[in-house]
């Protein structure tokens, strides 16, 4: 065990992958010699030689794209993108042929694949590198999205990405990416991807939340606990698929949820948990499931922020409404 | 000056001066006699007779679509000689990573007109060309397959492997980002990829003039350091030394090439398509002339290769089409779970679900007849 | 007043518009010559010059980039782009520039322009023509949303989208683009954008669908009619921002909600629906709103598509479903 | 060949050939008298001043940062001679579509050094340029600017009015698609658009060389029909004259031409960047000779046209800029509204609901103090 940050441990991930399988390369804006704005392939260039993690030249789609092309000829490439905000170049790549590649070839080629990117807001940064677009990713057929809250969970998660024979869009809260420190085990370990974790266990409300927000949501409960309100939080780690069987059990036991998430709140997670809370537990529900996020707005700049991004006490606010009601 | 990339063939065609490498001219004689590839009777007939056979299973894919029996279809006619010169260059472990206009090499690479049939009879197993090694499905969001190619191109050095990418690309896709930032990454990565841009001179309807206002489509590959040749598309020798040289180089470890091959759209875009709305007659009738079946025919008469009794073959050829159509359209098989099934190596359980509820659907719907 | 199918009715839009004023230009892949793929700018070339309207190179991003940048110098585009899987080169242009440049100045510069593309299925056609994006141009704050029907309401609609100063994504259901014909007067008139329509006034149970989907719930709700349940059918319209004071009115009144499109249903116009419902009308809810939608596949190809597209039975045996919950 | 489109003066100037074009060298020297634009005292004295406030104001910034008292910052330092030719190049009703390295020309169009403080103070009122004409606001989606520049350039030709467009992109900006496409569609289109590529050697850590295997950047302009020209980006009359040219191009209808500006980023990416870690100190110390101000100033000394008390100027800029950033520095106000109340020319309810029910959240909060 050692004590890591998420990067720390997203790294560590990258090197124990690296380090067993020669058919994994490595590369994007600035991760070869730099080890990446963040410094998660920090060391990996200098450790498995610049044909095996680099930099590539600025363009998105090509880096996606490209990593397409090694998917289905053996490699296992993991590719980072410098923020969340310059994913979309690439997305006419993500939708129209990474997504589909397997379908439109029926199985002939496997798309082994991830996409890495730091996203959400709350650190000060410019426009495009403070946004949330999970939900534009979770609706394209033929992906999987993954967002990891914890170091642990994060190495674990990275492993398991990597491993998989589908492709894997994997986003990093930046956020907290060195604000927890975590005892991480150094051995290879994978998490299963789909399933979402009860972090704790309460019977009056879900609250139900992912990356930077658990940690939020965390203080918010602490609250709540001593105004006497037993809060469930579940940490949804995979967003498509989401898993259903966990908020079922949950929200059938409590009949409150409230979904905290950065995103704006229109067409988002927390419209697709409302709808699964409904289709999954409808008879249980005693108060409207709500959503706790962003506005639909851009997200301000950083003397704007305050506004936008969710804190504790509006998610205190939003589990007294939902309890009260 | 990046023309001292080139392979030394290629040396005097410029793309910068608006060359254009040419072996035979519109009547088959030739006009470049130290660029004749050294091909046997035996091959130049094969090439004819894989030239005829994708202009016969064009024709009737489009008489079947006219006919009802099948959906909007891409014809290829016209640009036969491209595609049977690169199908003729491609090995069994090179790559093929396709647009949606090259059958031809499709075919040569060991994909069936029944797999054709199939795909715009609105299967997909038809695109997916599942049974053929090194082939990627049919891919028609334009200019994404170059990204792909070079990516291959990529696996293929870093594996160490003997291994040609091939891909194409219309003379419209130029325009489109994929197009230019597939290049470049090939320019850096020095990878083994050719790239074709079929120049059949439209768009649909528009034509390469308003598409870009490049002295002609080879000379962008000065924007990216790799080296580009302009060839005469309709001329078959011409192709064929085009993508000798050009696998040559790249397996020797020279990189990537962009090859602008200069054709001729003869037919429409597709069945749905009416070129008359937008060029005129005249000017089909003068690229007819630069056919490049009848161009080679007439070299092959003219050197005595011709041997081909043509109507017994086009008759043949008719017969073993229509049987693969036929066994095509037979097909009507498609279960649910075609629809369900490829989208994830392991089928997750949301997945599951709607088709469970889909088929609860459906077996209420059976109980109510 | 004439006889018009949809496409007629958006070329009069367009035309009329043309007319008018100036400072509209249309352009896009095959508009000029051709008068679009699906005929939709016949004859304009021929009637405003070839500097009006106008064939561009084969390039989506920058067809939608130009068009922004005409749009804050005095002009305001009209861009077609030639199919809904072809938007995607452009998602980047849409999301982080045309969203957002009003905000990003602050409101000096406005941007008025209709990024216009059919879309849907039941078409017989091959990959990346049959697919129902809208939810992904609805979680883009900045953007509004709008889908028609039927031929009068795609002219007043087109008319409306020309004249508002906020970018607009037009989308057209290409399946009937000719199935409908309608009288619709050949004068000017414009709809309200943001407004949904009740189609059908019903007691029991509200369907909500839009575009092509209108006509199948029609021939659903003839089925449930006989069978006495009295539907109550609302055009959306306006996909973003959702009119939540119809859906609010009609779930009070009837308890109970389906939607039908033909997107994925995950994170879609659905999820969104169901969430609205719950905010506005959670304790007049007698039955779970469901979504019967398509599924978080790739669209398939014509001889698979029978099990996509949402038929009229299907809709009746969710009517019928949650009436009897 | 296409440098047949090239103005007169940069005939001698191919990019094929990787010519450069300068004007003086890093002594001062005058290297090609026969171009060097006639500039009377006066202006130059005003170019040197300009570009030392620039330099000045960047310093600052980089401090205040330093001081926790600004968020990240993307400083300019050692591309100020391309700024400013560009700046007094540009005309009040000539279009300046910015990308985030190029502060001398936002300052020279109008914008103030107070909004730039704004911006990197995190708000959106600095980035916009607000009362600016024809400027937009900063855009940092590196390449997706180029078609902006181009849109303006058709309304700019559609209207018949005497306006130019500037743009601005880095060396890795060149890879991005929207890079292409835009000079493209200026191709065709024959845009008066002026299309600069800083090549500051560096996108963050990635040096050229890995950016492209092209011989330079300029080149890259063959691929779009369109002139180019590698000019040196520390020579001041060089990008003056390079701008002067390629502005009365674009205005006698000649169309779009696109500048590669040689230069190199003295300072860091950003201030969170460390440049120790991809490139050395001797490299930094070489270019360092070639910094435009120092040879600028060495020219006007040995012309004797030199007659600033630098000292004493750079006191008075330091004031003026540090009550400039105080101003910002205390410009603390951002209300909700200017969240919401930018997104659409008219409300929607829906975003009212919003703020509505945020504004409850904030009235709840206050009642609990
Ligand atoms: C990204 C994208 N945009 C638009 C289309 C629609 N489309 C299909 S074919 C075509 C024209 C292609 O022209 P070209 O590249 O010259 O190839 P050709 O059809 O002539 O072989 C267009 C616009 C598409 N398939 N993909
Ligand atoms: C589309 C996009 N991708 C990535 C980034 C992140 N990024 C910001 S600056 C930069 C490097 C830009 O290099 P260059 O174009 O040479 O401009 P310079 O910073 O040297 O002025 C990168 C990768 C971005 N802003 N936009
Ligand atoms: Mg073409
Ligand atoms: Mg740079």
């Amino acid at each position: 065990m050692s004590v890591m940050t998420m990067v720390k441990a997203i790294n560590n991930a990258l090197d124990i992958k690296l380090n067993e399988d020669s058919s994994i390369v490595i590369y994007g804006e600035d991760v070869g010699v730099e080890g990446g704005v963040f410094r998660v392939t920090e060391g990996l260039q200098q450790k498995y030689g610049a044909n095996r993690v680099f930099d590539s030249p600025l363009a998105e789609s090509a880096i996606v794209g490209t990593a397409l092309g090694m998917a289905v000829s053996g490699l296992r490439p993991i590719v980072e993108l410098q923020f969340e905000g310059f994913t979309f170049p690439a997305f006419n790549q993500i939708l129209s042929n990474v997504a589909r590649m397997q379908n439109r070839s029926r199985g002939k080629f496997g798309v082994p694949m991830v996409i890495r990117f730091p996203y959400g807001g709350g650190v000060n940064a410019l426009e495009h590198h403070s946004d949330s677009p999970e939900a534009l990713f979770a609706h394209i057929p033929g992906l999987k999205v993954v967002i990891p809250s914890t170091p642990h969970d994060a190495k674990g998660m990275m492993i398991a990405a990597i491993e998989s024979s589908d492709p894997i869009i994997f986003m990093e809260p930046k956020r907290i990416y060195r604000a927890i420190k975590q005892e991480v085990s150094e051995e290879k370990f994978t998490l299963p991807l789909g399933k979402a974790k009860v972090v704790k266990e309460g019977t009056d409300i879900t609250v139900v939340a992912f990356g930077a927000m658990i940690r939020e949501c965390q203080k918010a409960i602490a609250v709540a606990q001593e105004a006497g309100i037993s809060v469930e939080l579940i940490d949804l780690r995979s967003i498509y698929p989401i898993d259903r069987e966990t908020i079922r059990n949950s929200v059938r036991k409590t009949g409150r949820m409230i979904v905290v998430a950065e995103a704006h709140e229109s067409f988002s997670v927390g419209s697709e948990l409302i709808a699964v809370a409904n289709e999954e537990a409808f008879l249980y529900l005693e108060a409207p499931p709500r959503r706790v996020m962003g506005f639909d707005t851009i997200v301000p700049l950083a003397q704007g922020e305050k506004y936008y991004i969710i804190s504790p006490d509006r998610i205190f606010y939003e589990i007294e409404k939902s309890v009260k009601f | 000056m990046i023309q001292n990339d080139l392979p030394a063939v290629f040396r005097d065609f410029n793309p910068l001066e608006d060359k254009m490498l040419q072996v035979i001219d519109n009547e088959g004689n030739v006009v470049n006699k130290k660029l004749m590839p050294a091909l046997d009777d035996e091959t130049i007939i094969d090439a004819y007779k894989q030239m005829l056979y994708e202009r016969i299973a064009d024709e009737m894919a489009v008489s079947y679509q006219r006919q009802g029996r099948m959906y909007t279809y891409t014809p290829n006619i016209g640009q036969e000689a491209i595609h049977i010169a690169a199908g003729m260059n491609i090995r069994k472990e090179d790559w093929l990573v396709p647009a949606f206009r090259e059958m031809g090499t499709l075919l040569a690479k060991g994909g069936t007109m029944k797999e054709m049939f199939l795909f715009y009879l609105g299967n997909e197993h038809g695109g997916s060309f599942r049974n053929v090694r090194h082939v990627l499905p049919i891919a028609i969001s334009i200019g994404t397959q170059f990204h792909h190619a070079v990516g291959i191109g990529y696996s293929v050095k870093y594996q160490k492997k003997d291994e040609v990418v091939f891909t194409f690309i219309g003379d419209g896709g130029t325009s489109e980002g994929d197009f230019s930032e597939g290049l470049n990454f090939a320019g850096v990565w020095q990878v083994p990829v050719i790239f074709t841009i079929q120049n059949n001179q439209y768009a649909i309807s528009v034509p390469v003039k308003a598409q870009t206002n490049s002295v002609n489509l080879a000379v962008k590959s000065v924007a990216f350091g790799i080296p580009g040749i302009k060839v005469d598309g309709n001329d078959f020798f011409a192709m064929y030394l085009a993508y000798k040289t050009a696998s040559e180089y790249a397996r020797s470890g020279g990189g990537a090439m962009l090859i602008e091959a200069f054709t001729y759209r003869l037919g429409a875009h597709t069945t749905s398509d009416d070129p008359s709305k937008y060029r005129k007659k005249e000017e089909e009738t003068m690229w007819g002339l630069t056919d490049p079946l009848i161009r080679l025919k007439r070299y092959m008469q003219s050197e005595g290769v011709w041997n081909i009794d043509e109507e017994k073959l086009i008759q043949e050829y008719k017969l073993q089409i229509d049987a693969q159509f036929v066994e095509a359209e037979n097909n009507k098989s498609y279960p649910v779970d075609d629809v369900f099934g490829h989208m994830y190596t392991d089928m997750p359980d949301e997945l599951k679900r709607q088709k469970m509820e889909y088929e609860q659907f459906l077996s209420w719907k059976e109980n109510r007849r």
